[in-house]
Parts: structure tokens; sequence; C-alpha cells
């Protein structure tokens, strides 16, 4: 039973490694989405 | 197919012609005829878009959109009918500093399947004046010299149309006269010419046609005889500035 | 929308595939409880398998139609597929410690996959050390779709090099239970379900980096 | 017909410059002295020489071959020769053809030369027509996927860097072939056993001449 350890340490690798990937991307995508809207309204206010 | 006699007397078409290299745009829409043995010299300053338009014409850079007709053959379907019809002098001689001029000017024969290879050199070589130097290795020639060879090893195949890409660039004065002495002889052999220079004067003085180029676009376009070097260098001005200061 | 469906269905999916393993499926005999780890190590080596396939066939669409949305699909796909190989490394390489006493054995498979990873790692390079995004495309492409035919060859090339010079195998097969099967069919899906998600998510990225340089664009030509 | 008469004219040009100039293959001579000596020091008298000759045969030709394949498409973008090829009426396939021969010749010199020092040096009987079908099929797998590379590479911003990162994990198949081919061949194996590595080998070749022919143009065009 002292495989276990091996055992965890995989599924906890994978969990970690998918759920840090979904993460970096809704954050990029947020950051995304915050900069088209800023340029978004910098050219309304240039041109109104 | 567009049929030879549907062309007529046009050496090259350009339609709509646009070409960008990710977002930047470096042809907007170019409409451009060239008609046969006619003398076509393109002015603009830097970043105007004359080299991707001269690259364009040679078949090196494909269009994003638009088409071109080299002698009636669309260059997407028929590009190397069309490159056989094209000679090209730019910037750089195209020529292997470790085989002599003759050697180079062999190579080249072949990929275009010149007939008499061996007398054809002799000709473009004498046409240079460079007869003396044709066993030399290209790597001894100072850069004029090679940008002779360049201009015979364009000529060697006899190509309908000569494209050039500010084919000065770093000749020596003896040199550049001696190739605008070769480029009137060949416009006098209604070979069509298509170049690009900085050199307003010397330009204005071989072209049937001019065109000045700025940011993509053709912006002026002029008949040689009807236009003296003080209304090309206003023209020319204008042009720039108005590029130089964008809105 | 499509992305909403996709992370509900791979997060049920997700927990149903750990309840079986943990819960359900009975304990192999020879390697005992680690050869759980079986349950993921396989869907994520199918799963980047299926990742590069679909880089190939994105590389060849780009370079028949030149449109931009292929070569998004093919570079977002060859990110996933990456990270699923890392992990296929990875869960491999434990797998092996308690199994065989070594982290690395150069099981046919397990070996593949490593090449493969380096393969992909170089068509994620070439992207960036082109002189233009076109021509990086263009060349990732070339890379996607060459590198893809070359599996075949390096997988044969492998296997008959290690029947020639025996060494540990992972995979002695034989899934004597019903139930082993359900849980790795389960995890099959699962893991499917995950490369989709990801995938719609890093287009759906690349898009919008996209839109966000055409925007900047128009707003320096204004 | 013209296609070979311009494929010859391209692979001569090659020949020549290369027997003007020796750069290249003086060069890579002196890296595979070079190497040989090196892995001289680092194996010493420990270990007997027929055990590690096949892998040090192919280890050094494999960086050889990286070295000269970098090389060819190099020279040819300087003085903008390469241009000269692309207006003129020799076609893609032509142009890959000839480069592709021209860096086999150079390669096959290479070798010509390297494996007489090898028998030489290390007392192996290499010399044998085993060793050179082997050397022959593996050297042609080199500069088929070869050629395609380094005209890629050329076209990136960090030329010598990027060949063998994109070479070196697709050509495993090869140098796997390679070595345990050669292997068979230095411990008096007869043809039989090798027909599978010799098989690989082919197949590789094929494919990669084929692919390398279809996908060439999109290296090269702008």
């Amino acid at each position: 039973m002292e495989n276990l350890g091996y055992l965890f340490a995989v599924y906890t690798i994978v969990w970690a490694v998918m759920f840090g990937y979904v993460l970096i991307l809704i954050r990029g995508q947020n950051k995304l989405r915050q900069e088209i809207q800023q340029l978004k309204d910098s050219i309304k206010e240039k041109s109104p | 197919m567009i049929s030879r006699d549907d062309v007529g007397d046009k050496a090259i078409e350009v339609r709509k012609l646009t070409r960008t290299f990710d977002d930047f745009p470096a042809l907007r829409g170019i409409d451009l005829e060239v008609a046969r043995g006619e003398s076509l010299v393109i002015f603009g300053p830097n970043g105007a878009g004359k080299t991707t338009l001269i690259r364009v014409l040679s078949t090196i850079i494909r269009p994003s959109s638009g088409t071109v007709l080299i002698d009636g053959l669309n260059i997407k379907e028929h590009a190397e009918k069309a490159r056989r019809l094209i000679g090209v002098v730019s910037h750089h001689p195209f020529l292997y500093a470790n085989l002599s001029a003759y050697e180079n000017l062999e190579f080249y024969g072949r990929l275009y399947d010149v007939p008499d290879l061996k007398t054809r050199i002799g000709e473009v070589t004498t046409l240079v004046g460079m007869t003396a130097r044709l066993h030399d290795r290209v790597s001894t020639f100072s850069r004029g010299m090679q940008q002779r060879f360049a201009i015979a090893r364009a000529l060697l195949h006899r190509p309908q149309i000569m494209l050039l890409d500010e084919p000065e660039t770093g000749l020596d004065q003896q040199a550049v006269a001696l190739l605008w002495e070769v480029l009137r002889g060949e416009a006098a052999a209604r070979r069509t010419v298509v170049m690009t220079t900085h050199n307003l004067e010397r330009g204005l003085d071989l072209a049937s046609r001019l065109l000045i180029m700025s940011r993509g676009k053709i912006v002026f376009e002029g008949g040689g005889k009807s236009l003296d070097l003080a209304g090309l260098k206003q023209a020319y001005q204008d042009v720039t500035a108005e590029a130089g200061c964008p809105q | 929308m499509l992305s909403r469906i996709l992370l509900a269905l791979s997060l049920v999916l997700l927990v149903t595939s750990l309840a079986l393993i943990f819960f359900v499926v009975p304990t192999e005999r020879t390697m005992g409880v680690v050869q759980r780890i079986f349950y993921w190590h396989v869907p994520l080596a199918w799963n980047s398998f299926l990742a590069f396939f679909v880089v190939f066939i994105a590389s060849v669409a780009y370079l028949w139609k030149r449109t931009k949305n292929w070569d998004i699909l093919a570079s977002a796909s060859a990110e996933v597929g990456v990270v699923f190989t890392t992990l296929f490394l990875i869960s491999g390489s434990i797998w092996a410690k308690p199994i065989w006493g070594v982290w690395w054995t150069w099981e046919p498979r397990l070996t593949t996959a490593l090449v493969l990873w380096l393969i992909y790692i170089a068509y994620l390079l070439v992207r960036a050390y082109a002189s233009s995004s076109e021509r990086g495309a263009r060349f990732a492409a070339v890379v996607g779709i060459v590198g893809f035919l070359d599996v075949p060859i390096v997988f044969l090339s492998i296997t008959l090099w290690r029947t020639q010079h025996p060494s540990a195998v992972i995979f002695t097969g034989g899934l004597a239970d019903p139930r082993m099967i359900l849980t790795l069919v389960v995890s099959i899906f699962t893991f499917t379900a995950l490369y989709a998600l990801l995938l719609v998510q890093r287009v759906a990225f690349k898009k919008g980096e996209e839109d966000l340089r055409r925007l900047k664009r128009l707003a320096e030509s204004e | 017909m013209t296609f070979w008469r311009k494929v010859f004219a391209i692979t001569w040009k090659d020949v020549l410059s290369e027997f003007r100039a020796r750069e290249i293959i003086t060069s890579v001579l002196v890296f595979t002295i070079l190497v040989i000596i090196i892995f001289n020091f680092a194996f010493g008298e420990r270990v007997e020489m027929v055990a590690v000759a096949p892998g040090m045969l192919w280890v050094t030709f494999t960086f050889a071959g990286v070295l000269s394949l970098n090389r060819s498409f190099i020279l040819e973008k300087e003085d903008g020769c390469f241009e000269g090829l692309l207006v003129s009426p020799a076609s893609r396939d032509v142009i890959y053809t000839g480069k592709m021969l021209a860096s086999l010749v150079f390669l096959l010199v290479i070798e010509a030369i390297a494996l007489p020092v090898f028998a030489f040096l290390f007392n192996l009987t290499v010399l044998t027509p085993e060793i050179t079908a082997i050397t022959l099929l593996a050297t042609i797998g080199f500069v088929a996927c070869g050629t395609l590379f380094s005209a890629l590479a050329t076209n990136t911003k960090a030329r010598e860097l990027v060949l063998p990162i994109l070479f070196l994990p697709v050509v495993v198949p090869v140098i796997i072939g390679a070595v345990n081919a050669s292997e068979l061949a230095l411990s008096g194996k007869s043809w039989g056993d090798m027909t599978g590595w010799l098989g690989i080998l082919a197949a590789f070749d094929v494919v990669f001449l084929t692919v390398a022919y279809l996908v060439f143009d999109y290296v090269i065009e702008e």
C-alpha cells in the first residue's frame, strides 16, 4: 500500500496542470476583453 | 486563360493588386498596364511599395489579392512560362561568389534553356563590356563589375520584359552610365522596361512614362515627354510631404 | 455557449471517472494499486494523438486555403497536445518508478511520446523564430504535416529496437474485469471532453488576440 | 528531360562551388575527425569498440549532416542568389531535388573519407557492402528531410538553431535504424537479419522524399 503515494502524485499533478492551464486561459481572455474594451472606448472618445 | 490576341500589346497587366505583410499593407490596390516596348519608371519614398511591386511582378512574392498578367499569362497558373519572359536586376547580383562569371552565366543559361549558350554568353558579356574578366571568379569583382554581370545575366535569355529594382545602388558613375546605355538600347529594341529608382533625373531621361508611388498606392502618373525635371521634382515633393505627415 | 456545455460535461465526466477509479474498479493483481494510473495515462496518450492529428488536418487545410482560422486551430491544438503529452510522460514516469524501480524506461510508447513531444515543441518554437507571423504559420504547418507523418515510422523503429533490446514494458494489457473497461472508456471520454474544452478556449483566446491586433492597427491609422 | 537537366545544373553548380571553396567538406571533415577523437577520450579503453562503434559512427554523421545542410542554404542566401533561382523558370521541385542531390553528394564524400578513418583508428571492418548500403539509405533520409528543414531554417531569425531543433527529433527513426543495422553488420550478421532496419530506413526515405517534394514550395515562397 506504500505505492499509494505514486498514485496520488499522478492524479494531483494531472489535476493541477489542467486546472492551471484553464486558469491561465481564462485570465488571459479576461485581460484581452478588458484591453479590447479600453481600445474601443478610446476610439469612441476620439471620434464621437 | 486569356489568349494572346486579347491581350494585344500589353506586356504587363495588374488589376486590384494588394499585398499585406502580416497586418502591414505594402500594396493597397494597384492597377497598372504597361504596353509592350514601354519604359516605365517608378519613383517613390522608401516604404512606398516599389520593391514589393517589382518582387510581385517578378513572381518572388505572391499577391494577397488581385491578378497579375505577364504577356497575358496569369502568374498564378503560369508562373514558369511567365518567368521565362522576365529578366530581373535587383540590389543583389544573384551571382555565386565562388564561381567564375562564365560559370554563373552558364548555370542560369541552363535554367532558362538558352539555345546556343556559348555564343549568347559572349554576346551579353560584350554588351556589358566585361569580356576580359569573363573567366575570373565573381568574388574578385568590385560591386560595379558584379552588377554589370548581373545585367548580362538578366539579358541572357532575351527576356521581353526587364524588371529593375534600384539597379544603380552601389554602382560607380561609369557603371550607371553603361547601365543606362544598355537599357536605352533595350528600350529601342522594343523590350519593355519597368524600373524603380531614386534618381529623378536619370529616371526621367529614360522613362516613356513614369509613376510615383506612396504608401502602397500609385499617386501620380505622367508621360515622360510632357514632364520636365522641375515638374517631376515638384510632384515628388508633394507626394513625400503628404506621406511624411499622415492625417 | 459551446464552452459552457463542454465545461459542464467535462466536470461531470471528471467526477465520474475519479469515482470509478477510486471506488469502483477492482485492484489489478500483479501491479497493485498503482495500476490505477493507467486509467488516466492511456486517455492522455489517446488525446495527445488526437490533438496532433487535428494539427495535421488543420495544417493541410491552412496550406490549401490560407485562412487564418485554420492556423489558429492548428496552433491551439498543438499547444493542448503538448500539455497532454507532458502529462502523459510525467504519469508514465511516476508509474515506472514503483513497478520497475526507475523513473524512466525506454518503453516504445513512452519513447515515441518523448520524440513526439520534442517535435511539437519544435513546432511551437518555429512560429516564434519566424520573421513574420504569416511565415511562422506556413512553416509551422509544414512541421505539423511532416511531424505527424513521422510518427508511425518513429513508433515502428522504436518498437523494433525494443524487441531487440528488451526492457520494461508498462502495458501488459489484459483488462480482465468489465469494470476496468468501463472505467477506461469513461476516462477516455473525460479527457476528450477536456481536450475539446481547452481547444475551444485556446482558439477563442487566439482569435481575441487577433481582433486586438486588428483594432490596434485601426486605432493607429485613425 | 528538362527537369533533370535543370536539377543537374543546380547540383553541378553547388558541387563546382564547393570544389572551389572546399568550405563545407573541409570544415565538416575536420569536425568529424574531432568528434571521433573526443569519443575516443570519452570512452577510451573501457569499452569494447565494436559495442560503441555504430553509435559513435551515426552520432558523428548526424551532426556532420546538420552542419553541412545548414551551410548549403546559407550560401544560397548570400548575395541573394536564392532569388535568382526563384525568378528563373526552374520549378520548386527542381530546386528541391537539385539542392538535395548536392547535399547528398557532400555527405557521401564526407562519409567516404570518414569511414576509412574509422576503420583505421578503431580497427573495424566498416568498408563492407552492408555498411555501404546502410550509409546510403540513411544519408538519403538525412538529406530528404534536411533539405526541407534547412530551407525553412534559413528564413528564420535563428537559422543555426532551428535546423537541429527540427531535424534531430524527426530523423530519430533513421538514427535508430542506421545504428542497429550497422551493429548487426559489424558483428557479421547476414542481410536477412537486417531487413527490418533496412525497411525502416527505406520507408523513411520514401515518405520524406515524397512529402518534402510536396511541401517544399510552402517553405520558400513569400
